[in-house]
């Protein structure tokens, strides 16, 4: 089995639970209020009430077979956006 | 005269409690508001600004000067983004020039509530319908800044098709903060018309309350832009400029309007005040998603980090003092 | 007439904003009132109406009609449940019926201050000890669903030695809201009671501040309310129905009960309302650890996304017309 | 050393962490507040004000021989309310 | 005669909700405040409390009475934990020692403003000032305790470069609570020098609201206080006993300082409880920091889990009581 | 590519973040209000009203090289104040 690690933009949150429903994971877990810098932007936690929002880390636990169908579009998103994707090795407990 | 104002307007809970939050940063004290209670107070502050002024809308009716004033503020709101990008495109590309663009042309809640403690303080009369005006200029900077993306912008957009139409008009009209201002000045206006006893019930609540919460607010507001100072530093001189100077011009433009418009200095200030504000909540959040190309710590460091705390502390009283010296008979 | 009262109580602020935030999620506003603000505004409520029941329950003394009021609505708590068990197992097993019936058996104390609200608003009289009943039918529905499972459940549930009956017992009595809601009734009563001065110094916090808090609060129930009708629609037409006929069934109930009782309307009103409404928080709570083989999305979309609305808007108006046709001398 | 990631319903803490004391982990981290969806549940972020809780996530490091003992007893509760258990490799700082 | 004070105490909104919440954890409720409501709760009673001493300092003047009780109170928070500290070596090391001691040298807000809420109760007049000095006893106790430290402490103590004395220093004096006490008193000081009309206005959220708010914040005091008892017990009953005594001891101190001073009983008794209570924001902020050596769960547990709920329970009207026997002309 | 998992108390977010931009990491994610127990405290979610503060989570993702450059500073913060660090393999969606 897989873990699949997304972090992004909160208002980023539906279209990217869409994509993980579109593609069936059997499940997904998300965490909110999250904050970070990347790349480009620092996000802190004032962000939450302006209209920015912080980020979402969300994370899937799925077969290897599901992430090769969610990794073009999950790119696309964070590729516009920002965010990022990291993908490790978890087994059942 | 001015600097009594200012010293007038600095003396007062509200301007004092923003400098506690301010100096909190600069002297690196642990005080913080930790989320979602700053999300807490700016909902509740919505909801109440709504709330007032629909009540007072009903109360006032909806007159033609009534009207004349709410047509002149959503023009300004699509008249001042167009001014602000001409002025930004000097040195800015289009994206960015849109994104703060809108920003300008949009209203900040807060620093309209600032001018209205302001004007309580000195005892100058103003109309609750002007909430009326605040709760609709939001939207049209909005879609000015989208379609300067759109015109001015590069043809070829790479992923621009993630951006419909449909969905801008959506974010300008629905985003959250401006759907809980304008639902509850409907609220106020249908509870004025119909159930009477229902604001004097509200009134602990929406009225009492409100100047303490506000200050409350104002000192998470002050941590919040002294902690945007080093991108502002970062982002040069040229934006630090435009987050003081714009305010003042669009001030200058909004006293002419009120002038035309015949407004009392009270009615006036606050008009001043709509069209030298800029957002933090509705536009950051509308460019976010559909301009992603700009750089959110431009429009968020310039509003809230340089232009807010100039209009709550400076800005008012000066701009009180431009009214009363335009507009005869004011004082 | 039951329209004029619909309309009347549509136009209140609680509903208003009832409305307002089911609409944002219909329009797909992003407004939202994030955790744990909710919970503040839940516990906020609970405080208070104890509090206040508690002060109203020294004053009117635990004299003999009050006795009797609380007793008829246990047992209320109590034999509604059955009921709602049977109509349930025509499409249900054992388990979701019984998580259900005790969900309707229980109360939802914001419908509860709704109804209060609207009393207070059309100037008809009503007692504060009725908060007592109040406080006091939450157990019993939820010891009356869980021996439903016992009773009419297979015989070797799987892993059902986790359950214990003094656990149920303990979920029953001791879960926060109920915890909340009984204590600060004891507060409010031993406050009266020996220190007087106590309630008016609570008053600007319990009392005045109620009204406003109370519409944020079903600003936030409007968005989740309407959050739960697509798993509504998923859970069938079954229980649509259910959720709106069985509060309609459980409201004549208790006004047969309110006659025999001889409560005054407004009394009359709230006893019914006690009846017909659902319980969202403590119920749930206690299925979800005790029989985690019924759906919660059945029980928390069912009381949450209909009967609550249901409720809230044309139910108060409704029970009070029957109110005003059963019993004499009403109006 | 192993990674252990449990996310259950905030209503299970307790006993779950009542089984890690009693196979005496070296520690643990938890975060509440989390939602989610799973093959049975969607736990979303208004569920924590009505009764049902929202999600925890709890994670611990720790030596592969805990991990079996702890095994039977979580499955037990993960079985019965729900959620989900996954084991990775993880190497001190 | 304390007997009855001590019931009359009891018997108050803000101790029985300080019940409620120990009795929840006692009997395993799932009532529960989460975070961060409690802060939101602690930053307003910090806000309010300095803002009304800072408006009630500006109305008295900064007369030599006044900064007569301010500089004695500097000096008991000096010297307490110096006394604590001894009592402590006989048991702890000098890290948990100085640690413990300048929690107990400095204040808890909360026991200081249930001493008012005690007075007003009883009818007895205090000032507010003495705010000024619960503002002014929280950094020298810290400083004290890092000092002891210092001194008694091991000379090489391992990574203790890291602790600069500038550090020690900013978190004694800018700490998140400290900081929002001292400015929210001079803002109250400023407003009521040049704004009163602000003071007005900032009434219904500083002032009617204040009562209800320490209730809510009491019944989370109550859960958190209950919940460190375990560790408590596993800390000894050396540590227990000091809890008790302690406070006790310092209480007769300052009596025999307050009498000295000519305070009138509401001045002593408040003078009194700032002695015997100890710390558990900004000193286990500061000794977390500084001081990473002592196990936290010793000050917190202690200053947390007895001293508050002994002083607020017990103590208040015990040290009324001493203050009527010792200051002539009390009673 | 690398996972870095790094669990300590809130307090010390600030010279860790400062430790991580001087290693010039491409960037890390904060979650905080974390709660937990590790073989010195237990940390509960009241710490957070009182001065003591939570635990903070923070995640990097980033080279092996940039993992050996922290090593050292990182474990000097958590050996001072405690806390616990770990590293496992991620790779890229
Ligand atoms: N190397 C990284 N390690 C951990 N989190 C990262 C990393 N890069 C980016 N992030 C997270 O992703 C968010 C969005 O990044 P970006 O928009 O690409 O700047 C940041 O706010 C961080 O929370
Ligand atoms: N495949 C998965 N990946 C990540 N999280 C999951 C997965 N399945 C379930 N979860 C989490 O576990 C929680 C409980 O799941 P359930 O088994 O539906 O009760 C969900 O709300 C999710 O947060
Ligand atoms: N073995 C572990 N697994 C997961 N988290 C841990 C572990 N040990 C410590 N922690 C976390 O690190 C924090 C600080 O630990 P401590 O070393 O006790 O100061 C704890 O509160 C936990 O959140
Ligand atoms: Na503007
Ligand atoms: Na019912
Ligand atoms: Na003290």
């Amino acid at each position: 089995m897989k873990r699949l690690d997304l972090i992004f933009g909160e208002r980023e949150l539906d279209p990217m639970l869409e994509i993980l429903e579109t593609a069936q994971v059997p499940g997904y877990t998300v965490m909110k209020h999250v904050t970070g810098r990347g790349p480009e932007r620092v996000v802190s936690e004032d962000m939450e009430f302006t209209g920015l929002g912080a980020n979402a880390h969300v994370i899937v636990f799925c077969e290897e077979e599901l992430i090769d169908k969610l990794r073009e579009n999950i790119n696309s998103i964070l590729g516009y956006y920002g965010g990022v994707a990291y993908v490790s090795e978890a087994t059942p407990l | 005269m001015e600097t009594s104002l200012i010293l007038q307007n600095v003396l007062t809970p509200p301007v004092l409690f923003f400098f506690l939050g301010t100096i909190a940063v600069l002297v690196s004290s642990d005080l913080e508001i930790p989320a979602p209670l700053p999300k807490l107070f700016s909902l509740y502050l919505l909801l109440a600004i709504g709330f007032k002024g629909g009540v007072e809308l009903e109360r006032s009716g909806l007159s033609v000067p009534v009207i004349a004033v709410i047509s002149a503020a959503i023009i300004m709101s699509l008249l001042v983004p167009i001014i602000c990008f001409l002025v930004l495109r000097i040195k800015f590309d289009v994206f960015n020039s849109a994104a703060i663009a809108a920003a300008y042309g949009s209203i900040s809640a807060v620093t309209f509530l600032c001018a209205e403690s302001f004007l309580e303080n000195q005892s100058i009369q103003f109309d609750g319908f002007m909430v009326g005006a605040l709760a609709l200029m939001e939207s049209p900077a909005i879609i000015v800044g989208l379609l300067l993306v759109k015109l001015a912008g590069p043809k070829n957009r790479p992923n621009s098709k993630v951006i419909r139409f449909k969905a801008i008009l959506h974010e300008a009209t629905l985003n959250g903060s401006a759907y809980l201002l304008l639902g509850s000045l409907i609220i106020g206006f249908l509870t004025a018309a119909h159930n009477p006893a229902g604001i004097e019930k509200m009134q602990p609540f929406t009225g009492k309350l409100f100047y303490g919460a506000e200050c409350f607010f104002l000192l998470d507001m002050g941590i919040v832009a002294a902690q945007r100072l080093p991108s502002l530093r970062k982002a040069g001189s040229f934006l630090i400029g435009f987050a003081i100077f714009m305010p003042l011009f669009n001030a200058f433009l909004g006293v002419f309007v009120a002038k035309a418009l015949e407004l009392g200095p009270g009615n006036a200030l606050l008009f001043v005040v709509l069209c030298a504000s800029a957002s933090y909540l509705a536009v950051p959040a509308a460019m976010r998603m559909t301009v992603p190309e700009a750089k959110s710590s431009y429009y968020i460091s310039t509003t809230l980090g340089l232009t807010f705390p100039f209009n709550i502390v400076v800005g008012i009283p000066l701009y009180m003092g431009l009214v009363n010296q335009m507009i005869p008979g004011a004082t």
